[in-house]
């Protein structure tokens, strides 16, 4: 299934898009998603272990699995404050 | 209350907001644009944030405040875009019963706040290089 | 800055008076007039103060805060006479380069008020009664 | 030396005035001043023990010494804030 990712800040910047599609199997896990960004994506690779992803508004570890409907996010660590 | 913003923040307002009569103390937390950072000089920054995910965490962060302090009225408000040296990036408030409360409460608001919420800075250096601020991230 | 104050305590003017470009920092307290107190319901409180002392001991605090933490500004501002419900007895504001540090300097310096600045409060309960507040002292 | 000694809060009230003079030894102390104090206003008894003074708006033990000019006051414990 093909999943949008809202990217952030610097990972926006490396990629230099605010939203990459990739394709994950069905039913597949955060883990697979970030296998696929990093094969569509090498310029992400610098900040590859530092990636949080967020689906649906919450941070999901690599076990949570993907549904076609949920809205994911990736961002490097957050500064606000 | 809970609010994100591309303009200057009305702290006084979100002052008034947590105010009670069932509480003695408010603690009000500014953060503001400094200046210097390890020797290094800042002219202004750039706030971005992922508005859906800010907005719930900020919410999760006060239901949360309040399962750990008796909180009676809770305030955020979290400034995006371009700021100058000086402006506020970050007001809030809370109000308790009794100060130890406020001043708990409103510490450990500001400090989840920052290690939670997806509102990212970007430094803009004095020698005209930007960097986006990512702590625990080797700069690019 | 220091000040004690028959008027309504203009605590916006007395944070913009901390705000700098070297504090990325600035921590508010408020103390409010609160109703309920132990079970007991509060209509009003009277402050008084000796004032020459009281001055001289609001400046020790805050110098005194400047040896224990990088303090860039600090204000300290009290009212006495009549105050009702909701009303703002003191305000303290101190802006430091980081947020720990403004934290613990606002609460210390609350903290020290209270007990080494000469000034009291009379509380006028709802059953018509008053009494001075005069802590570890039995109730006249 | 007469001494005129400032009172706030309840040990005005207590006292019905706003400044008592007592007299008290040349070179007299802190803590001959409390007996004076005691002797002249017996209604501040119940405050007794936990008086404060301050001599020159510092606050001052029982030994320290009270010259004819000093600005001397007596309250009970503080409670701003």
């Amino acid at each position: 299934m093909k999943i949008a990712v809202k990217l952030f800040a610097r990972a926006r910047d490396l990629a230099g898009t605010e939203s990459m599609t990739v394709d994950i199997p069905a039913e597949g896990t955060v883990a697979s998603l970030r296998g696929a960004m990093r094969e569509v994506c090498p310029a992400l690779a610098p900040l590859t272990p530092h990636l949080f992803v967020a689906i649906n508004a919450q941070y999901a570890g690599d076990t949570v699995t993907i549904r076609p409907s949920d809205e994911v996010a990736c961002f490097p660590p957050v500064s606000g404050g | 209350m809970i609010r994100l913003t591309n303009d200057p923040i009305d702290y006084a307002a979100l002052t008034e907001s947590v105010r009670s009569n069932q509480s003695g103390a408010v603690v009000l937390f500014l953060g503001t644009v400094r200046e210097m950072t390890g020797g290094r000089q800042t002219v202004a920054l750039d706030y971005e944030c992922y508005p859906a995910m800010a907005e719930a965490k900020m919410q999760e962060l006060l239901d949360e405040m309040r399962t750990r302090w008796p909180v009676d009225k809770a305030a955020i408000e979290h400034r995006l875009g371009h700021l100058e040296l000086g402006d506020i990036s970050v007001a809030a408030a809370v109000s308790c019963p009794h100060r130890v409360q406020a001043f708990e409460a409103g510490r450990w608001l500001i400090d989840e706040l920052k290690v939670r919420v997806p509102i990212w800075k970007k430094e803009n250096w004095s020698d005209g290089t930007t960097e986006w601020v990512h702590p625990g991230v080797p700069p690019a």
